[in-house]
């Protein structure tokens, strides 16, 4: 497994927020912090803009992780958005896990524009986590018949 | 049970001739007996029809939304559970209660045809409900159940016997609250292990056909256009069986309804399949409750739903992974 | 179908180092709806700029995508060189492939795959993006100042020197604040009614500024440029068109009990008064709480005594309607309440005071004449404690975590004026930081030590009882590792300053932010630091936080500025990124009016036609001058009919479908 | 109304008066106060460090004993007050203290802290109520009436929540009642010395010097207080210049019961 | 980690307060009442144990001087506790062998007619394991 795991590239989708966590990223950039290829940025206006259904597609078309990022609860750029981000998030994350699905492909961070080291430890992080979980199959094997024990 | 459906249908009469109300929507029989289908009454005569007992299992408030738009009053029969989704449909503008005159109706609690069926019902021509059981008539005689044992789902998890919303009551066989655990159902999906949950949903998600009863049936789900109708929202795809609409389409669903479903648990009634759908809108039940306060859509019509809310001490969303498990 | 052009740039050797540019150009000809493809040194420099904008009119190009440094670097620079040959602005997109592929990767090959895919991602958003319009809005040509202290005052002089009419609204009788009851300033000792009173006047008489005193802003709707405010005049009893200022009701009044609120409450006041002799609008005023005729239906000496015939007992509260097209909230600081620091022995001692109430004993105008007397036995003290940071700087919950930042520059120059005015006067002052900063602020601290002889103790009192007529101070002197004990004739405790109660209801009528302190939030804290985060909405003086008098008069002009600018214009232009509603598909439920931070959604009956079907349906409508474009309703929506122009469901969508492709 | 009731071991030694006039009083308020079973010593003193475990044990044998009959847990010494009150908020705030004490005493319900402790003061002000010892007063007191809180009924006030901690008014409140008129020490929440007159009489001499002194000099014809060992400090160092009482022995008076 | 750095640990730890949320107001040595009679004040054993200095604190007997009135506690605008900086500081002490500070030999001559059995108790409680 752990052979395996180690060329094992995942996808991962960052969804970050134009005014904290974006530069935050632009901040690792400029700092030149290292972090792992496999992470791909989308910027939006604020974490409160991140529909649940994009991070459902992402996993649908083959992300093996997804993380969004956005300013400190308090500091949004449009004072509540992340409010409800963290709401919405903490909804879906939760009813996820209770399909069975790892929590660990899921996460959200708060990272502020001033925290490039941050958003790079964090995307290292969470490379290392998505890693260590393998290539994402259960979100879309969810609705497919399981293969029946004979046909094994 | 057949009194309170007499005084129902005798007061519909009196409003409807007292020019209060201009149509009645109530249940009749449908091709059985017991598959009871809504229906909108106009005038005494056609009230005839109209029945309610173990069998009026179905949610009237959803028909309200084109009901109430319609000129003039309508009469609506809602039981307790039935008063919480048409609160909640008024909280969201989608209905026009002064269009409405609700009697709120007692209920004993429903009966589920296909565990009566499979109790020895077959060939099913009616049955009698004296509260605490059932006696079944059948093309072979009648059988007797203890009415617990063939409750809908639903109604084994009752919410509570109060209607939250009436302009008038029919009640004469006043109903005890029995203490029903409703969220014991998630607490033991929650207890498995992370791959006993996918395979339990696994199992049970891969039987749906995609037939949107669920959809149709929910007060919840009364948008206008889905989105997994419409083109435009770039989710909706019907061609192939791998797309995103497919793969996912309980998971949206569920989400589109969380904060706003009220458990009328219509969704598991009609599934043909028998998936348990009530338990992924529960699950959402439970943790808004947990995480940001009780709450119960539909117990009033002012209260904001906790996703449209927030409280700058709420939870991270890692308390999720914080609650242990095996990553 | 687009005909979109990609330009790679190689930002010298920041990309082109580590990303191979020809290799990401020719990946973007595989693309659909890519027409043309070419890689360049620097595309943001002007022959950079002119590739694009010569390719753009060459190819017809309807579509760009740059791959480049951040948009928070270039995206202006590009989205304008489209606009100039033609092409909306808002058909540009940026791959960033410096900050987030070439600087933070060494290996080219993983760069330039990542850099291949950021490109890809970019060209499918283009081929679903639109051509946007900013929408604009009138502006009208008032502005609103809520508050009328010194901040307000300054604000509102500015705003009218410019040439626009402005209003202020006072809830106190009497313009001038805070800074009205101060006696000297520092750190030049002028004389506070002597540099605020002709402002007070001036502002009075300008015939562009409106003062409504003894009002308050009771309501707000509208958006920047257009804002509807509903103030309420408050009842004077006195018709303020007859009444003369004369004060002779004043002095007949029989009711003398009510605490003066000009004093701190040191001496009383009569029912009908005029709040201090150059109160603006120099205007009597009853108080029902303690007029004889409002309690009893009796008395009545003011009306007789009034020979203007100005009092009006059934006077009623007036409700005023007027359009702004700002509005600078200017609603100032109270001194916090002591009730949780009675260690201090605040409420148990008269000679215990609050360095505000110092400055009305030491006022000419003062209850006592201007002669330093305790308010116990009017005596002269002899020694003088002072307190510093007493509720500052703390963290227990009846204390404030911030730094008042005025306490050390007054105490130094309370000491100081006690001192030379009273040179058999000790004075004591417990600090536990003196702070400085400012123009002349430690010259002057430095002159009450070293010229005064005002004894500064580093330490905090820890308790003060009385004792025998004196004030027996408990205190730490912390250089000494010593507790210091000194019995006192007068204390006086620089409590922390917090916002003015009235700021909380006013950042929630405006739909503006307040912090954990209930001081009102800037838009950015270095950048925009008298702008709320509400458009149209500027902040002046303490109300954004602890400031002297100085910083609070550079704020009041910097917010008059702003206004300013605003007003100059006919016309505002909307950031065009802002959401919009579907009619067909909005249910109108309401629930994106709900997370809406700015108020922007409104909802409206509308006869729609539905596929032939017409029918009215209430439906949510976004007002684009209010819209931010955060996009929290698009996600609040159920039925997807609210959506965020510029970030579509179905660009965004297109993106990650790129990505994970 | 029934009120379990902690009288603690100086009570029914050295300070037999204030705990008989509290069972009088309350009796002729109409209240019963039924003795805590098996009740143990609460260790005078409140240990603060949160690996003390065994020091809290007492405390919650009685807190359980009050929960179990579903009542509140009235104390009269202030010392046992401050004891039993914190312990019990130990055992409603912190996971560490209630696990560790839980599992060590295996009561059949494990105790969260439910019970509600009130002092005997809170008792006469919130369950009796002021205004009715007012009525019941028949021997209005006429002195003037200094009254000395001491440490343990007031801080930490988070905990204690009694009364403003800087600022009290309970026992000023109560003196008013009871027809005395209240003399304000600004000593009256300092510190009498306390256990210290064991090992070292300096502090407790100086400190209960200064509080009666000041009392004296504000014009106080008496002291009262609800602490035994702070009558102790202040009697023995107060040099016999004010009587010093418990304030149930002159709320008795006051009811004509004594 | 030395001895001293582990003790000073435990002391944060059993104490739960922290020291280094101390702004040197010097507040608790203002209001301790029984300042004259500790070779160190209050402020002190703040300081003393953030700067790793606990040794000094180990061989004053000040912190058998704290009466623990809490008034430093209640008063401290930064809520750092210095009382029970100074009891864990205590129990560290006593908790050493044969180490009480209170011997049970000792208490005959200490007592007279009137003492309240609490005082005994208490004393024990704090100068004792």
């Amino acid at each position: 497994m752990s052979v395996e795991n180690k060329e094992f590239k995942p996808t991962i989708v960052a969804f970050c927020c134009n005014w904290c966590s974006y530069a935050g990223a632009d901040l690792a950039g400029s700092g030149r912090m290292q972090y792992p290829a496999d992470v791909k940025i989308i910027r939006v206006p604020c974490s409160c803009r991140v529909n649940p259904m994009f991070i459902l597609r992402a996993f649908q078309r083959g992300a093996d992780g997804v993380i969004l990022c956005g300013c400190h609860p308090g500091d949004c750029h449009y004072s509540t958005g992340n409010y409800y981000t963290r709401r919405r998030m903490t909804m879906l994350f939760d009813f996820l896990d209770y399909l069975g699905i790892e929590r660990g492909r899921t996460r959200v961070e708060w990272v502020s524009a001033a925290e490039g080291a941050r958003f790079a430890s964090v995307m290292n992080d969470f490379v290392k986590k998505v890693r260590d979980l393998g290539p994402n199959r259960k979100i879309t094997d969810l609705r497919c018949k399981p293969v029946e024990k004979e046909g094994e | 049970m057949q009194k309170v459906a007499e005084i129902a249908q005798k007061r519909a009469i009196q409003l409807l001739n007292q020019g209060a109300v201009n149509r009645v929507l109530g249940w009749k029989k449908g091709e059985f007996p017991y598959d009871e289908t809504p229906a909108v009454f106009a005038s005494a005569d056609e009230l005839k029809d109209f029945v309610y007992d173990s069998f009026s299992s179905p949610n009237l408030s959803k028909y309200l939304i084109e009901e109430s738009r319609k000129e003039g009053k309508v009469l609506a029969f809602l039981k307790p559970c039935d008063t919480y989704s048409f609160n909640q449909l008024i909280k969201e503008h989608r209905v026009n209660r002064e269009n409405v005159y609700i009697i709120g109706i007692e209920c004993g609690g429903m009966i589920d045809v296909v565990t009566l069926k499979n109790r020895g019902a077959v060939g099913l021509t009616g049955a009698d409900d004296d509260g605490e059981n059932i006696t079944a008539h059948t093309l072979y005689g009648d059988v007797k159940v203890r009415k617990e044992e063939v409750l809908l789902e639903k109604c084994q998890a009752c919410k509570g016997k109060k209607h939250v919303i009436y302009d008038e009551l029919i009640i004469v066989n006043p109903q005890d609250e029995k203490p029903r655990d409703r969220f014991a159902g998630v607490e033991a999906i929650e207890a498995m292990t992370p791959q006993e949950r996918f395979d339990f949903w696994r199992a049970q998600l891969s039987k749906c056909i995609r037939c949107n009863a669920c959809r149709n049936i929910c007060p919840a789900c009364s948008c206008l256009q889905c989105v997994f109708d419409n083109p435009k929202s770039g989710v909706a795809s019907k061609a192939s069986p791998d797309t995103f609409e497919e793969q996912l389409y309980h998971i949206i669903r569920a989400f589109h309804v969380a904060g706003r479903c009220t458990d009328c648990g219509e969704c598991s009634r009609v599934c043909p399949q028998d998936i348990p759908l009530h338990l992924l809108n529960r699950k959402f039940i439970k943790d808004m409750s947990a995480f940001y306060g009780e709450y119960k859509a539909g117990e009033d019509s002012e209260t904001r739903p906790p996703l449209v809310d927030f409280s700058k001490d709420d939870v991270e969303p890692c308390i999720i992974s914080d609650k242990g498990g095996d990553r | 179908m687009q005909k979109i052009g990609v330009f790679i740039c190689w930002c010298g050797s920041n990309i082109a180092a580590t990303v191979d540019v020809k290799k990401v150009a020719e990946a973007a000809l595989r693309e659909p709806g890519v027409v043309f493809s070419a890689d360049y040194q620097y595309m943001c420099s002007e022959s950079g700029q002119r590739l694009m904008k010569d390719t753009i009119k060459e190819k017809g190009l309807t579509g760009v995508v740059v791959c480049s440094c951040s948009p928070r670097m270039h995206e202006a620079t590009f989205r304008k060189a489209a606009e100039s040959c033609g092409l909306n602005p808002y058909m540009v997109e940026i791959a960033n492939i410096r900050e987030h592929c070439s600087w933070i990767h060494k290996d080219i090959e993983e760069a330039t795959e990542k850099a291949v895919i950021l490109m890809r991602a970019a060209v499918a958003k283009v081929n679903l993006n639109q051509s946007l319009t900013a929408g604009k809005s009138d502006v009208v040509k008032r502005a609103l100042v809520i508050g009328g202290g010194i901040a307000g005052i300054q604000t509102a002089l500015d705003i009218a020197e410019a040439g626009y009419e402005v209003d202020i609204v006072e809830k106190k009788p009497t313009i001038g604040g805070k800074m009205a009851e101060l006696d000297k300033t520092f750190p030049t000792l002028d004389c506070s009614a002597c540099i605020l009173t002709p402002k007070m006047v001036d502002a009075a008489a300008h015939e562009k500024i409106k003062i409504y005193a003894y009002s308050e802003v009771e309501k707000v709707s509208g958006f920047v440029g257009n804002f509807t405010a509903t103030i309420r005049k408050k009842a004077r009893y006195v018709n303020e068109n007859l009444c003369t200022g004369c004060g002779l009701c004043t002095e007949k009044c029989p009711s003398r009990k009510a605490p003066n609120e000009f004093n701190e409450g040191l001496n009383t006041r009569s029912a009908i008064y005029i709040p201090f002799a150059q109160a603006v609008p120099k205007l009597a005023v009853i108080d029902p709480a303690a007029c004889i005729h409002f309690k009893t239906g009796k008395c009545g000496l003011c009306e007789k005594t009034c020979d203007a015939k100005a009092i009006d007992y059934n006077q009623k509260d007036e409700l005023i309607e007027r359009r702004y097209g700002a509005i600078v909230v200017a609603t100032g600081f109270n001194v916090i309440k002591l009730d949780n620091f009675e260690e201090y022995g605040y409420a148990a001692n008269p000679d215990v005071i609050t360095s505000l109430e110092l400055e009305r004993l030491m006022n000419a105008a003062g209850p006592t004449g201007g002669t330093l007397l305790r308010p116990s036995d009017k005596t002269h003290p002899k020694k003088i404690v002072f307190v510093q940071c007493v509720g500052s700087r703390g963290q227990r919950p009846c204390d404030k975590p911030y730094c008042s930042k005025i306490c050390c520059m007054y105490t130094a120059k309370h000491s100081m004026l006690i001192r030379e005015k009273y040179p058999d006067t000790e004075v004591y002052v417990f600090y536990i930081d003196v702070r400085t900063p400012g123009k002349n602020f430690e010259e002057f601290y430095r002159r009450a030590v070293e010229q005064y002889g005002v004894h500064y103790i580093k330490g905090q009192v820890g308790k003060v009882a009385e004792n025998e007529g004196k004030l027996r101070v408990y205190g730490s002197d912390l250089l000494l590792n010593e507790q210091v004990v000194i019995d006192a004739d007068l204390v006086v405790l620089a409590a922390a300053i917090e916002p003015d109660e009235s700021a909380k209801k006013i950042a929630t009528m405006l739909t503006t932010s307040i912090d954990t302190n209930n001081f009102l939030t800037e838009a950015h804290p270095k950048l925009r630091p008298v702008e709320s985060a509400t458009a149209g909405i500027f902040l002046s003086g303490v109300c954004q936080g602890p400031k002297d008098i100085p910083e609070t008069v550079a704020q009041a002009s910097a917010a008059a500025v702003k206004v300013v600018g605003l007003l100059a214009k006919d016309q505002i232009t909307c950031n065009p990124c802002v959401a919009r509603s579907d009619e067909l598909l909005c249910n109108g439920c309401s629930a994106c009016e709900k997370v809406c931070p700015y108020g922007a959604i409104s909802y409206m009956d509308k006869e729609v036609n539905d596929h032939g079907k017409r029918e009215v349906r209430r439906l949510a409508y976004v007002n684009e001058a209010v819209c931010q474009g955060c996009g929290a309703c698009t996600v609040a929506c159920p039925s997807g009919a609210m959506d965020l122009k510029g970030f579509t469901n179905k660009q965004i969508m297109a993106e990650v479908d790129a990505i994970c492709r | 109304m029934k009120y379990s009731y902690y009288p603690g071991c100086t009570l029914k030694t050295k300070a037999k008066d204030l705990d008989l006039y509290a069972r009088k009083c309350a009796e002729a308020l109409g209240a019963e106060l039924e003795e805590v079973d098996e009740w143990q010593c609460c260790g005078g003193v409140y240990t603060t460090a949160q690996d003390e475990i065994a020091t809290k044990l007492s405390s919650v044998r009685a807190l359980t004993c009050a929960r179990d009959r579903g009542q509140a847990l009235v104390t009269v010494c202030s010392a046992c007050h401050n004891v039993i009150k914190r312990v019990n908020n130990d055992m409603a705030e912190s996971e560490y203290v209630r696990t560790r004490v839980n599992n060590y005493m295996q009561p059949e319900n494990p105790y969260k802290g439910e019970t509600k402790v009130i002092h005997y003061l809170e008792f006469l002000r919130d369950e009796v109520g002021f205004d009715n010892i007012k009525k019941a007063v028949v021997n209005p007191v006429k002195r003037r009436i200094a009254a000395y809180y001491g440490c343990l009924l007031l801080r930490p006030g988070s905990v204690m929540a009694m009364d403003n901690p800087e600022n009290p008014k309970i026992l000023e409140n109560f003196i008013t009642a009871i027809g005395g008129t209240p003399v304000v020490s600004p000593y009256r929440n300092e510190c009498c010395g306390a256990y210290l007159t064991l090992t070292d009489s300096a502090a407790p001499e100086k400190r209960s010097g200064l509080i009666v002194d000041s009392c004296e000099k504000k014009g106080a014809e008496m002291i009262i207080t609800a602490c035994p060992l702070c009558l102790y400090n202040l009697k023995k160092n107060g040099g016999d210049k004010l009587p010093i009482v418990y304030f149930t022995e002159i709320l008795a008076e006051a009811l004509g019961i004594k | 980690m030395t001895d001293l750095q582990k003790q000073i640990e435990n002391i944060k730890r059993i104490s739960g307060a922290n020291p280094e949320k101390c702004m040197r107001c010097g507040k608790c040595t203002a209001a301790c009442p029984n300042y004259s009679e500790m070779e160190y004040h209050p402020h002190q054993f703040v300081y003393f144990i953030e700067n790793g200095q606990l040794d000094r604190l180990l061989k004053s007997d000040s912190a058998f001087r704290c009466m623990t009135c809490f008034a430093c506690v209640e008063r401290c605008p930064r809520d750092v506790k210095p009382a029970k900086l100074i009891e864990a500081v205590r129990l560290t002490l006593i908790r050493r062998k044969d180490s009480n500070y209170l011997k049970p030999d000792e208490i005959p001559q200490k007592i007279d007619e009137d003492l309240p059995q609490q005082a005994i108790v208490s004393a024990f409680r704090k100068y004792t394991k």
